[in-house]
């Protein structure tokens, strides 16, 4: 059995949980922006319900997620046990605390500001003290990430670092360096004025430091997928990893270049020049290339199995992979949403193309499918792949959780493209009703109605995902559960680069990068000499 | 990138090389396609003027209405000594002051809006211009607009429980029509109102 | 592996090579190639690129654009200073300056003179303003005038804190229980008009800034006022004979309302919304 | 079964999943991933094109950027 498995079961208990109301959030908003009735039609609900569903789906769920995910692989690739594992149960406690501060005061209504915080409107002081409270619990696992994996090579010297913990030690690293932006930007503005203590802030400053973490945050996601891909699908397709050194440079990539990307966000932005803003975008086409990497070295590892099972000719090797097995499938599914949410991607980097769609529902349908999609159909695979180690009891139907995925993916598709088209014929963002009288709005309709349909689809599969992993928790347990395995590459390497086995001479050139891609945008606002905005907050919670 | 790649492992077998090298080629194939996208973004920007927004102009968001360029009586369309026209707007909570403005198509029109309150974001219709308007700044934005009719202006960013109607709308009237003002004459309403 | 030295720092230093090159790029594109071609008057000088690609360059602001002669509509600001002024009021002194206040407000409340509204209840900071308004002549009223004349700042923020502890309107805190029919799938006109606005003609919701669920700096909340009183300011907003509201939100909105909206939102909040379902 | 390292995929050899040989993977990759590489570079070659239909056709039509 697996070492800490509580501790794992706990984080991925706690995502999940909270992971399937927030989908019914999101059904819920589906109906509001639509034509069609919907109980509680109110629009400070439905901003409430947005602010939730965004702080859940952003924060909360995928943090626990890659956190008990990550633990896991700790203890099973390394093979040994998790040190500090009290220290991770108190990481987990906060986490689970802070949610619960973050959530109170959004379902009072109090602090309906959505997730990406914008100052100076202010929200109820718990609920910043509740993202704080998370991201410090968050920290805990950083740590523990690279105590483990520095206490491991020391204890192996020049021995390559497992693929799996590599990269789960790169997203700790990257998330613990990309947090810094928003925390600060919490810490430093928005909580003191939250408090009582001051009552101005810069929005143009808030709104640089959330953009240092806001697309770092994107490939802390999405990495424990990359993860999957790499490590886990592999054996389960009945093959081998077509290189592992590949995806070693494209973790590197990832750690490298996900933060000075950040100002993409901030493209249509008044307060910074075109220059940095083209920088940003170029080294966006940068960070675009380990995705490209790895879809070139999956679908490779993908047709190594295909053909290893008989699998003839050109593409032969498609129909002759194990459909059934959920892991396989999960990453074809994966592979077929990420065509569609890179191309997104690929136009919201462009520098001036971006004024396209900013702000429009192209960018919301973008993060759904990219996210809701790609990275969210992985977490469901990895949860089944883990769920028997950590549970001692076997998937009850592997049937049931393939029908789910396709069911998550038809549902991702049918919900997020008709949101693109209706980006592009200017539906603007974050608009709780659309008036359906308007001519201009009503062309929109039958858009908004096909993205209920897939989210009713979706919830679907989210409630038959939650089933599946109940019903295997309850199921009798069974002692042939073989233990969490990892993938062999075609040639694993005796001996990596010491580059792709350590992180000292990364993290040097990551903050050179910063420094030189944020250094003057963040540093413009203290000789700006530009006066802060007053705060406002929508439901008065500045008793004075 | 030779040494990092062929780590030629325990029996260096020709797969060994091949297996990089593909890899490698694959890298520099797609380097090549970012590269051909990006050099038409570059193009693209050199040749049409294409770039986002560049003038970081800073104001006091609490003191617009005492005196400055955003007091109540500049709001509108207005005509510049050098013929220029320039639409300022005020985006507040929950409505653009003026609501609703005039302009001549096909002239080169700069959009100046700033906000007293909250961070707002407007575009106009299906067109390039789309801009966040953030207090303490000012979105200084070239617009041109070749065909004539009424334009929604939606605000794209929340900025709180009314962010969901508030909409102004630009009317571009064709050239010849629009009526000639003084320097210190603005246009507030639509008129046809 | 050939884990020579040889090797390990030329990796590093092959990485470090290309990462100045691609930064090195990016910066010569966006400092230097792209700004130069962005001027409408051909191409800029390399010093004006680094300028205009760093936003230095605000083209918009030199225009120095003649403007029509300013209008002023309240010389309130929300700084700190005039909010903790103005809710920092003692009630038992405002109480005693109230008694002549009383001599209109409290009477007369009651019948439906239209230009005397309730104050019981009234949010401090929109009392302080109004009186500062009157005071400075931005809102005209012959009798309000001379006795906003005749009080100090602090006597405001006194009479405001003793009616605000009246009761009478609700205080508006923003918050309300989510409750349906607030959107435009409401079949009554009126209710989308105070819930859910109306983005075709571009009027906000009136509930977003005035309550219940929407709160304002500076707006009143108005549930239980004086309808004649409400129907006749929005009727003054329209005209533009009462021009008090900062940055011109009432104005721009109360213009676009027809007169029966009018008087059917003053009813309908005069009646504390109570009705509406 | 040839001796293999196990290290990068994980540090006790039990860790590591069973999987075909390493023969075996090589006999399928004798004439390279051709599948994985048109795969690949058609899905690539349509989001090139996809972008640059979006960029010229949908974008550039749109008028003029700030």
């Amino acid at each position: 059995m697996e070492r800490s498995r509580l501790l794992s079961l706990a984080h991925l208990w706690a995502a999940f949980l909270c992971f399937l109301p927030a989908t019914g959030l999101g059904l819920w908003q589906l109906l509001m922006r639509s034509p069609l009735p919907v109980p509680v039609d109110d629009p400070n609900a439905y901003y409430a319900s947005l602010t939730a569903h965004g702080s859940i789906m952003a924060y909360v769920f995928p943090t626990l997620f890659i956190m008990g995910f990550g633990y896991a692989i700790a203890v099973s690739a390394l093979g040994r046990p998790l040190r500090g594992e009290n220290w991770a149960w108190a990481g987990f406690v906060l986490c689970v605390v802070g949610s619960l501060m973050a959530l109170a005061p959004i379902a009072g209504g109090r602090s309906s500001i959505l997730y990406t915080f914008y100052p100076p409107m202010v929200g109820n002081v718990w609920y910043y003290l509740g993202v704080a409270v998370v991201i410090i619990g968050s920290y805990f696992w950083v740590a523990l990430m690279l105590i483990n994996f520095a206490a491991w090579k020391r204890e192996n010297p020049g021995k390559p670092v497992p693929l799996a913990m590599f990269a789960i030690t790169t997203c700790a690293l990257l998330w613990g360096w990309t947090a810094l932006g928003a925390t600060s930007e919490v810490v430093f503005q928005i909580l003191p004025v939250s408090l009582g203590w001051r009552h101005t802030i810069d929005a143009g400053l808030a709104r640089t430091l959330f953009s240092m973490t806001l697309h770092a945050i994107v490939y802390f996601w999405l990495i424990p997928a990359y993860v999957a891909f790499y490590t886990l699908m592999p054996q389960a397709a009945g093959g081998r990893l077509y290189s592992d050194t590949m995806g070693r440079i494209a973790f590197v990539l990832f750690l490298v270049f996900s933060i000075p990307v950040g100002m993409h966000h901030l493209f249509m932005d008044p307060e910074h020049g075109s220059g940095f803003k083209f920088v940003h975008s170029l080294l966006t086409f940068i960070v675009a290339l380990p995705t490209l990497l790895t879809v070139f070295t999956i679908t490779a590892t993908l047709e190594i199995a295909g053909r290893a099972r008989g699998g003839k000719g050109l593409l032969g090797w498609i129909r002759a992979l194990p459909w059934n097995e959920p892991m396989v499938l999960s990453v074809a599914l994966a592979l077929l949403l990420l065509a569609p949410g890179g191309f997104g991607g690929l136009i919201n980097m462009s520098y001036a193309m971006n004024a396209m769609i900013h702000n429009t529902s192209w960018v919301t349908a973008h993060f759904h499918l990219i996210f809701g999609g790609v990275v969210v159909i992985m977490y469901m695979a990895i949860g089944y792949e883990l769920w028997p180690r950590l549970t001692g009891r076997p998937l009850i139907t592997k049937r049931a959780a393939c029908v789910q995925l396709w069911l998550w993916f038809w549902g991702m598709l049918i919900m997020t493209v008709p949101w693109h088209i209706a980006g592009l014929m200017g539906q603007p963002r974050r608009y709780a009703i659309f008036d359906y009288t308007d001519p201009g709005v009503a062309k929109m309709a039958w858009l908004d109605i096909l993205s209920v349909v897939g989210g009713v689809i979706l919830v679907c599969s989210a409630a038959l995902f939650f089933y599946v992993l109940a019903r295997s928790s309850l199921a009798s347990a069974a002692e042939s559960i073989s233990p969490i395995r990892y993938a062999l590459a075609v040639n694993p390497p005796a001996r990596v680069h010491p580059l792709l086995n350590g992180f000292m001479f990364w993290n040097v050139l990551l903050l050179a990068l910063v420094l030189i891609t944020y250094g003057y945008p963040v540093g413009q606002f203290f000789f700006l000499h530009n006066q802060d905005a007053p705060e406002h907050s929508l439901t008065r919670e500045m008793k004075r | 990138m030779a040494e990092l790649l062929n780590n030629e492992g325990a029996s260096g077998l020709i797969p060994e090389e091949t297996v990089e090298r593909t890899e490698r080629r694959w890298l520099f194939a797609m380097a090549t396609v970012l590269g051909l996208m990006l050099a038409v973004v570059v193009f693209t920007g050199v040749t049409q003027m294409m770039n986002p927004l560049s003038d970081v102009e800073t104001i006091n968001p609490a003191t617009l209405h005492l005196q400055g360029e955003f007091v109540e009586s500049n709001l509108g369309t207005a005509v510049e000594t050098d013929g220029s026209i320039t639409l300022r707007f005020l985006a507040e909570q929950y409505t653009f002051v003026p609501q609703c403005a005039v302009v001549p198509a096909g002239t080169l029109i700069r959009f100046r809006l700033t906000s007293p309150d909250v961070t707002h974001g407007f575009f106009v219709g299906t067109t390039n211009t789309n801009a966040m308007v953030v207090p303490g700044y000012v979105t200084n934005v070239m617009a041109r607009f070749e065909h004539p009719g009424t334009y929604t202006m939606p605000c794209d960013e929340f900025c709180g429980f009314g962010h969901h109607a508030m909409a102004a709308s630009v009317v571009v009237v064709p050239k010849e029509q629009f009526t000639k003002l003084r320097p210190e004459e603005r246009i507030t309403t639509c008129g046809a109102q | 592996m050939s884990a020579g030295n040889g090797s390990g720092r030329s990796w590093g230093f092959f990485a470090v090579a290309m990462l100045t090159g691609v930064v090195a790029l990016s910066f010569g594109f966006g400092f230097v190639l792209l700004p130069k071609y962005q001027g409408t008057q051909g191409p800029y000088s390399a010093k004006d690129s680094l300028y205009h690609a760093l936003g230095l360059h605000t083209h918009g602001k030199e225009l120095g654009s003649v403007q029509p002669p300013l209008k002023v509509p309240t010389y309130i600001v929300w700084t700190d200073a005039t909010i903790r002024q103005a809710m920092g009021g003692d009630a038992k002194r405002g109480e005693f300056i109230a008694l002549n206040c009383n001599a209109c407000h409290v009477e007369q409340a009651k019948s439906t003179e239209p230009w005397i509204p309730i104050l019981a209840g009234l949010d401090r900071l929109v009392t302080y303003k109004q009186l500062d308004d009157f005071r400075s002549g931005t809102r005209l009223s012959g009798p309000m005038s001379a006795i906003a004349q005749s009080l100090t700042p602090q006597d405001y923020a006194d009479v405001a804190a003793y009616y605000a502890s009246q009761p009478g309107m609700p205080e508006n805190t923003g918050e309300r229980m989510p409750h349906s029919h607030r959107t435009y799938r409401n079949p009554d006109p009126l209710q989308r008009l105070i819930f859910a606005g109306d983005p075709k003609r571009g009027i906000a919701a009136c509930a977003s800034c005035h309550g219940p669920g929407g709160y304002l700096i500076g707006a009143p909340a108005l549930t239980n006022q004086n309808a004649a009183y409400l129907g006749q300011q929005l009727q003054a907003f329209a005209q533009g004979t009462r021009a008090n509201d900062m940055n011109m939100p009432m104005r721009t909105i109360a213009r676009l309302l027809t007169p029966e909206e009018m008087k059917s939102l003053a009813s309908a909040y005069a009646k504390g919304l109570a009705e509406l379902q | 079964m040839e001796e293999e390292h196990h290290y990068s995929s994980a540090s006790e050899p039990e860790r590591v999943s069973p999987s075909i040989s390493r023969s075996a993977a090589l006999e399928a990759l004798k004439n390279g991933p051709r599948g994985a590489l048109v795969i690949a570079a058609t899905a690539v070659g349509l989001l090139l094109v996809g972008w640059l239909l979006f960029y010229f056709v949908v974008f550039l039509t749109r008028g003029a950027v700030g």
